[in-house]
């Protein structure tokens, strides 16, 4: 089956992250395909490039980024709950007159329309909250 | 205002549970909708718990200048969202009656909004 | 006497309830954000046990439209009045 | 059949009682992250209305010390079995 | 495992109400106390709601080897935190005896916890 | 008389930080001191330099420093919270081997200890949580 998560939860700040994480693990080693995970509200957050977990606790930028390497997962980020929360690509940064960024490829900053695109695209699209 | 014994079938239902204000979660969720909307699905809104407290008349921007989102309901009709949908019970609790209310939702007894969320394919909570 | 600062609605959480037993006799209570629900005459029960005790944000109702639906027994104050509190208080507790 | 997913306690919240008064007579319920503590004996009374469709999520019990204390007409099933739950449900729906 | 009428003075009590692995404010609120018994100060814990359910026996790691705090509180004594705290309502709530949990916590009535509460300076709740 | 502001929640997502930039002002304006607001949890999230919210909406990074410019506020960031969520200034990045920042004075990365001392130094600690 075609399956879509919308995750909603901040790393590290509750468990959704973690959860989310776990079950898209578990539905790929089922055979179903991921199709992409839609980074919502505080969600937004596990695209934060510079994260830097304590080493005995688990990397979530970095587990996202290998489901998108190993499965073709796409990592796609609001761009509207990303801007105000402080999170850009290179592009929105020029956009905006900032230096530097705070996210980058494999996640990917698009609109609320693809997370309706997701649903109606998957057979199951399941969401992680706060 | 009347209840539905047979809510209208749909392609999206969204459920609002959050006051206007206190967070972000009642304008995300009314985003998602609009954008629904726009890409042509028929959408229905639901506000239940304490997102009731979302079509109370009267209110205003926050304190540092806050929108809110009561703008953003009054835009609805515009998007083709018609059918809006409110707890009965919660309404209740809180001491609500449709006079205290804008854009003239239907409540949905116990029975209705179980019913209403069978018959829609996808269902997204905020 | 501390100042306990509320932000959550006795209609969906039990934090008011943890507010309350965890309040002296003299304590005060402020409701802000979320939590000036609890000023609606249909949940002002669960405050019953603070006569003379109950506060609440002005900003915060005019903004959610509750101005004009409050209670007569809750007391509101501007966020003036809410750095008052926090004067005659000697220490102040937040639940959330 | 939908599946309802709820992450939160009914010893602390309303939000239990939410999923429960959107499920549809054939629906199924499962407890995952701190909504596990609903399978606890003195709480299972919440989802009385839902006798042989309450699940929950083997892998948070056990990180939370829940396992073995957990009712007996709860059914626990692993994240395998909870990717077989959303496969056998027609959709999901989450509250949190 | 007995009630006290008199909870003993402190400089910081720090007021835990959340659980275990689903958050990370239990975590956050145990370190707030562990920096401040390190500065010397005289620190009490207080499990209330469903922070009592950090004290259940036998936690492990979570599914993606999150540590969880049950290490943590192990450690309280090497800090000099040896008063620990629980509502006694919250653990009847939760169906809890104290032979379910760690550390062996004094449970407080209701009266005794307002009581607590008022002998502090200064609460922290987490 | 001596303050201290503890802020719990994230910018945007809850209304926390605007409820304690709004106590700050009025409690500076009642010719109180402000000694410092930390940030701990999600609170961290309130230092993200490159936060690009809608102008139509508060801009809350720039309130904060504002506060900082104009009464000596200090800005201060529990670092533990801030570096798993992704908030680095130029030597944590350094240190941790990351190009780029996304935390910037006149916030400060540092201890859980300041709190304490801003509990104990202050009259009065408010806590603003989400």
């Amino acid at each position: 089956m075609r399956y879509g998560i919308l995750l909603l939860g901040a790393p590290y700040s509750d468990q959704a992250s973690h959860s989310a994480l776990r079950f898209a693990r578990a539905l790929l080693a089922r055979g179903h395909r991921l199709e992409a995970v839609f980074f919502y509200h505080d969600g937004v957050y596990n695209a934060a490039r510079l994260a830097a977990p304590p080493q005995d606790e688990p990397h979530l930028v970095d587990g996202w980024a290998t489901l998108h390497a190993e499965h073709g997962v796409a990592l796609q980020v609001c761009i509207a709950a990303a801007l105000r929360r402080g999170l850009l690509d290179e592009r929105e940064a020029a956009r905006h007159g900032k230096a530097g960024h705070s996210v980058e490829a494999p996640f990917e900053l698009t609109g609320v329309g693809q997370l309706i695109d997701l649903g109606q695209r998957c057979d199951r699209l399941v969401t992680f909250g706060p | 205002m009347h209840d539905v014994t047979a809510p209208t079938a749909g392609d999206l239902l969204v459920i609002l549970r959050h006051s206007p204000h206190g967070s972000s979660w009642l304008r995300e969720g009314l985003d998602a909708a609009l954008v629904g909307a726009a890409f042509g699905q028929r959408v229905h809104l639901l506000f239940m718990g304490e997102g009731v407290t979302a079509l109370v008349e009267g209110q205003q921007a926050g304190a540092l200048g806050q929108k809110g989102t009561a703008p953003t309901l009054e835009m609805l009709e515009m998007y083709d969202i018609e059918t809006l949908w409110v707890e009965a019970q919660a309404l209740a609790r809180f001491g609500l009656s449709p006079a205290d209310l804008m854009l003239d939702p239907v409540p949905l007894s116990a029975d209705a909004l179980a019913r209403a969320v069978a018959t829609h394919p996808l269902v997204l909570t905020f | 006497m501390k100042l306990h600062i509320l932000n959550r609605s006795p209609a969906s959480s039990q934090v008011p309830a943890q507010a309350l037993s965890a309040m002296g006799p003299e304590d005060r209570l402020l409701l802000i954000e979320d939590g000036v629900q609890g000023a609606l005459p249909a949940l002002i029960h669960h405050y019953a046990a603070i006569p003379g005790r109950l506060y609440a944000l002005r900003e915060d109702l005019v903004a959610r439209g509750l101005i004009g639906r409050c209670d007569g027994t809750v007391q509101v104050v501007d966020v003036d009045g809410f750095v008052t509190l926090t004067e005659e208080a000697e220490q102040t507790l937040s639940w959330y």
